[in-house]
């Protein structure tokens, strides 16, 4: 082997790297926030009667699941660029996953909300609830419960996709780090560290929504 | 300046060639870590469905990983240490490791899930009946099994050739790589994001139609 | 009192009631039979309005449930409902599961709503459970939950929809022993059931459905007894 | 005792020489309408394979890996455009210069800028790991823009970002400014940025002294034969830079 | 002849049998009853060797089951069993079903084995059936698809883990029918039941289980006439 490794200039930007970390954090939660509310939008879309809403939805959850997500960065960077439509490299990756988690968020709320037992509704109705107090009160508590563990998986999903930033010159951390190392040379070193980061936010998130899952739902 | 030589030039038809050539990368590079990942990804998920504790834990911490560090990173790491330790493989080369040992993380969960899936009853109803463990997991368990198993598996090819897009950061001409290539010397951003967007979804979008299917068929 | 005359409905074009025309009266106990599919949980649902109806009308203390400005919420507060499963929220405590209904729609306060719910679980023999999720509970206790949830709005109707079915046999005991507390209490009820013996001891009539239609109404001794129609007939020696 | 092989020998016994070429740079390299690698670098590949009498292999690599690939060993040398820092001479070794360059802008039609204090508060991009980024980048950090600040993964998007109105200012070498130019109705040549010219050298493994110094003598044929300008001319047009360093010895 | 001695087990820490000492002969129709958790289930899979034991010993026709050396594949063929949960194989024809275990564990030719799963399904009354796939059977087809199944090995013994529990209650009466036929033919039988008709009339014997212990054991008329332990009362009274 002809390689000496050196790990002084990595451990020396160690304190960057963290911080770009944190950007990686706030944009896939960012997203996450973001891509949630849309999901929801977008389920409720497709099971609605209207057929313009259902194809819109349709649309975009299939675009979303079914092209590689550095594609959509891609164009949601150059492709809307040749309309002039200009995001900063902040925002097309933001934009981007949004889009992303959306799409298959969508597909877990429209699972969760099918899953709950229909009787579950028409019991709430029986009661003498309104349309909207069976559904806030009765229904999405449940729907929550059956999305939760997938949200989890799309949340780390977010996190690990939002290292194609790198790609469009946004630097949280996998960018900062492909920064660090074009200046250094020394890749594979910064990547490892990188690597090691990533590792450490995905299993924080996990048990993180292990913790809560345990407080939330004690009735199973 | 000498007029023969020009560096920016229009759309032409034989850059479609050029775009199909790389879509056949794509298609290669997607099909080979697909089946290698799947024959690894079986035998693991068997381990970690029936193993000893300690096989499984080992085997699930490795997979871990995989699942865990942004697939981006997982390939630039694994380029650039390839070299390090005295292999020099080209980026088609590195590009199928990574996405194999990739395939193979998702794949052995799903492949778990499936042996899992096939309850206590069954076997204890195959067993009952004289049939030794090879048999029962012959007979009875894998191909039953395999009903529960086949639209995940779609899933993570899918997901796997998506992916694919990202060897486009290691250098090497795939269907991604190639459109940005073409984008910058032609100027047509968003025509050639189209066509590549185009490619995905229509290799992709019928087979996630086909999956939904299957498992919508076999849930009875 | 609850009319129902000329009864249709279908989904969409599966005609599911033929044309039913049955009166309850106030303080009367009936007990609808009949083999699967054939219309018994549609009826329930149409007479407190959770499906719509095509044809015919549904009328409840004189207010047609059907109608364009019937107000649904009110009518079903006063039509009290079991089904056969899935009965009890299961993100809620028994206690919480029971208040939820008289503070969100009869708008009491939390102490008068939580006084209620304390009250009807203790009716039903539940007293000890009230803090504890459905998940904790048996599936009978689960069904009893769902009954006192209803009481807790004081309907003057109950409606059951094979309440029992989906227990294990050593627990539909308590069940059936709940809801024959609640007719000697002198309640109306509507009871889909798939137990002969209640139906026979309990009812005031029984009617047997068979394909939509309902075939047979009379006494519990005229249809267990001396059936008229072929099907109850067959119907009956299947079930024993 | 055997004599160790060093790269001139592999190379030769190989019979194939892997040279590392940057293909976002037109002119000095580029793909051509058949998405074929073409220009000047590449012919310099070409003619150093020729001297050494093997074959070549073109290794087409970002800005950011050049240097990664040299350690790695997954090319024997890169005619890159490599600027000859003392950070990176730790890391690999480098031959005399080859070629030379000034650092320029490519501004956005209306932009107004003229001069390179202009560039403050405007929105700035280079491509990752050149030394233009890192020049620009020690400005921009006494400005305080440094979020103003767009680094791409080729200079082609560069480009394509200024044209598309994402950036400002795009800067890159004289070298590029005409093509580009030509090719962008709304992209006008910028000012000449003030840091120092570019001693660009092509690059080998340090330790390989036979090798750089084989590269050197490559370097001077070249020039001597005629084919260093006839290449510039064809590709840049114009006379060639003097490659002399003024008042040093190289 | 199935001899149980002093029959110890344990899941963890939990004692789910506790001394089980128990002979069925050849020819004998034996129930077991007793409530849920009371380990009858668990009784049955130590039997065929399905869980292993901490204590005692399980003897089929001599062979200790639970030996080190015991050849459980063999021990199993002679002792069919049917379980609560329909578990037909879903993969396969109601005709492979049958024929795959006399293939591959008798190693009977292919021929053979179909010969053979057809002679059973018609015993059972699936001669219609051969070529259906399980999920277009009912409930108490599959039933029988799963004892057609069993017979298929030509066991001596068949254990039924209450076969009937699962099913609609219109389609309770075609599996105790299959029962009662494979009774009559003289099949020895252990058959958990909730069915207390069917162990009244069926068995030669029935056993009253409670927590893990064998409470009771008598004729049906020593146990649903004067019965003595007072859970076996209990229970009976519960079930009716
Ligand atoms: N939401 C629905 N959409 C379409 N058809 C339905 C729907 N609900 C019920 N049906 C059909 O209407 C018929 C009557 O169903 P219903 O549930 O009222 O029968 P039931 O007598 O209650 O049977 P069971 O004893 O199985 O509960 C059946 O054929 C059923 O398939
Ligand atoms: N695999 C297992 N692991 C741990 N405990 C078990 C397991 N299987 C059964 N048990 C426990 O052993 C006890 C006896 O169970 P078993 O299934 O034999 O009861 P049963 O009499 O068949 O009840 P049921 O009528 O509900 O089928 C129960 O308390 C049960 O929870
Ligand atoms: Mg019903
Ligand atoms: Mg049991």
């Amino acid at each position: 082997m002809d390689y000496n490794f050196h790990w002084r200039p990595v451990f020396n930007k160690l304190p960057d790297l963290l911080e770009a970390g944190l950007l990686t954090l706030e944009v896939s939660l960012l997203s996450m926030v973001i891509g949630t509310v849309l999901g929801l939008l977008l389920a409720l879309a497709k099971l609605s009667p209207l057929k313009p809403a259902r194809w819109f939805a349709i649309t975009w959850i299939e675009l979303a699941r079914n092209t590689p997500a550095l594609f959509q960065l891609f164009f949601f960077g150059f492709g809307l660029g040749a309309f002039g439509w200009h995001l900063s490299p902040f925002l097309i990756v933001l934009v981007g996953l949004s889009f992303n988690n959306a799409g298959y968020l969508a597909e877990n709320f429209r699972g969760g909300f099918q899953a709950v037992p229909e009787n579950q509704y028409r019991a709430a109705r029986s009661l003498g609830m309104t349309a909207f107090q069976a559904t806030t009160r009765i229904v999405i508590p449940q729907v929550f419960k059956i999305v939760y563990h997938p949200m989890t998986n799309q949340m780390v999903w977010a996190v690990l996709m939002s290292s194609l930033a790198m790609m469009v010159g946004y630097r949280e951390l996998a960018g900062e780090t492909q920064f660090l190392a074009s200046k250094t040379f020394r890749i594979f070193e910064y990547f490892l560290a990188a690597a090691v980061i990533y590792y450490v936010i995905v299993k924080i998130i996990l048990g993180l929504s292990r913790l809560l899952a345990w407080r939330l739902f004690r009735y199973e | 300046m000498n007029e023969t030589v020009t560096f920016f030039s229009g759309f032409k038809i034989n850059d479609l060639f050029f775009l199909g050539e790389a879509a056949l990368q794509t298609l290669m590079i997607a099909a080979i870590s697909i089946s290698s990942g799947t024959l690894l990804g079986a035998i693991c998920g068997w381990g970690l469905a029936e193993g000893k504790t300690v096989v499984r834990w080992t085997l699930n911490s490795i997979l871990d990983v995989f699942r865990s560090v942004p697939l981006l990173i997982q390939l630039i790491l694994f380029y650039n240490l390839f070299p390090i330790i005295g292999f020099d493989l080209g980026p088609f080369a590195s590009g199928i490791i990574v996405l194999s040992m990739y395939t193979c993380a998702l794949v052995a969960s799903v492949v778990r899930g499936g042996i899992e899936s096939v309850q206590q009853p069954m076997r204890r109803a195959a067993r009952s009946l004289g049939m030794s463990y090879l048999q029962s997991m012959r007979h009875v368990i894998f191909p039953i099994g395999l009903r529960a198993v086949l639209p995940s598996w779609i899933g993570v090819a899918l997901g796997v050739l998506k992916d694919s897009a990202l060897v486009s950061v290691l250098g090497y001409v795939e269907l991604l790589r190639a459109s940005q290539i073409l984008m910058t010397r032609t100027q047509e951003p968003f025509l050639i994001l189209a066509l590549a967007g185009a490619f995905y979804f229509a290799l992709s979008y019928p087979l996630s139609r086909y999956s939904k299917q299957l498992e919508e068929r076999w849930a009875s | 009192m609850i009319e129902i005359q000329n009864l249709h409905k279908y989904f969409d074009v599966h005609h599911v009631l033929k044309g039913i025309d049955l009166t309850v009266e106030k303080g009367e106990v009936l007990s609808i039979i009949g083999s699967s599919g054939s219309g018994k949980s549609t009826l329930l649902y149409c007479i407190n309005g959770l499906e719509a109806i095509q044809q015919g009308e549904v009328i409840v203390d004189g207010v047609s449930v059907h109608d364009k400005g019937a107000d649904l919420n009110r009518i079903r507060q006063n039509l009290g409902m079991v089904f056969q499963q899935w009965n009890s929220f299961p993100h809620l405590t028994a206690l919480e599961n029971v208040a939820l209904a008289p503070r969100i729609v009869k708008k009491l306060s939390k102490a008068e709503s939580l006084a209620i719910a304390e009250q009807q679980l203790k009716h039903v023999g539940l007293a000890d459970k009230l803090d504890a999720y459905p998940s904790s509970l048996s599936g009978g206790q689960q069904q009893r939950l769902a009954i006192s949830r209803a009481l807790a709005m004081e309907p003057e109707y109950m409606l059951f929809d094979e309440a029992t079915s989906a227990l294990d046999p050593e627990l539909v005991g308590e069940v059936l022993e709940t809801m024959r507390m609640l007719a000697e209490e002198g309640m109306t009820m509507i009871c889909v059931t798939h137990e002969m013996g209640f139906a026979r001891d309990v009812s005031d009539r029984v009617a047997y459905f068979h394909d939509g239609v309902m075939e047979e109404i009379g006494t519990p001794d005229q249809i267990f007894g001396t059936p008229v129609s072929q099907h109850t007939q067959k119907f009956l020696a299947n079930v024993r | 005792a055997p004599v160790q092989a060093d790269k001139l020998d592999d190379v030769i016994d190989n019979g194939v020489l892997r040279c590392g070429v940057v293909l976002d740079f037109p002119p000095i390299g580029f793909r051509d309408e058949n998405n074929e690698p073409a220009g000047f670098d590449v012919e310099y590949c070409k003619d150093l394979a020729k001297v050494l009498e093997v074959d070549y292999k073109l290794v087409p690599l970002t800005w950011s890996e050049r240097l990664p690939s040299i350690v790695t060993n997954r090319t024997d040398v890169v005619f890159g455009s490599t600027s000859d820092t003392l950070e990176r001479g730790k890391t690999v070794g480098f031959s005399i210069p080859y070629v030379l360059y000034y650092s320029q802008a490519v501004v956005a039609e209306g932009s107004g800028v003229k001069s390179f204090e202009d560039l403050k508060g405007k929105r700035v991009a280079s491509a990752l790991g050149t030394m233009q980024e890192q020049h620009y980048l020690k400005y921009a950090k006494k400005w305080g823009v440094e979020h103003l600040y767009q680094g791409y993964q080729s200079e082609n998007e560069v480009f394509l970002a200024v044209a598309q109105g994402k950036a400002d200012v795009g800067i890159t070498s004289n070298t590029t400014v005409g093509p580009i130019v030509k090719q962008y109705d709304n992209i006008e040549p910028g000012p000449r940025m003030p840091w120092e010219t570019d001693y660009t050298s092509a690059i080998g493994p340090r330790k390989d002294q036979s090798w750089l110094n084989y590269l050197n003598l490559f370097i001077t044929h070249q020039v001597r034969s005629g084919r260093y300008d006839e290449l510039w001319g064809k590709y840049v047009g114009g006379d060639a830079p003097e490659l002399r360093i003024p008042g040093v010895y190289y």
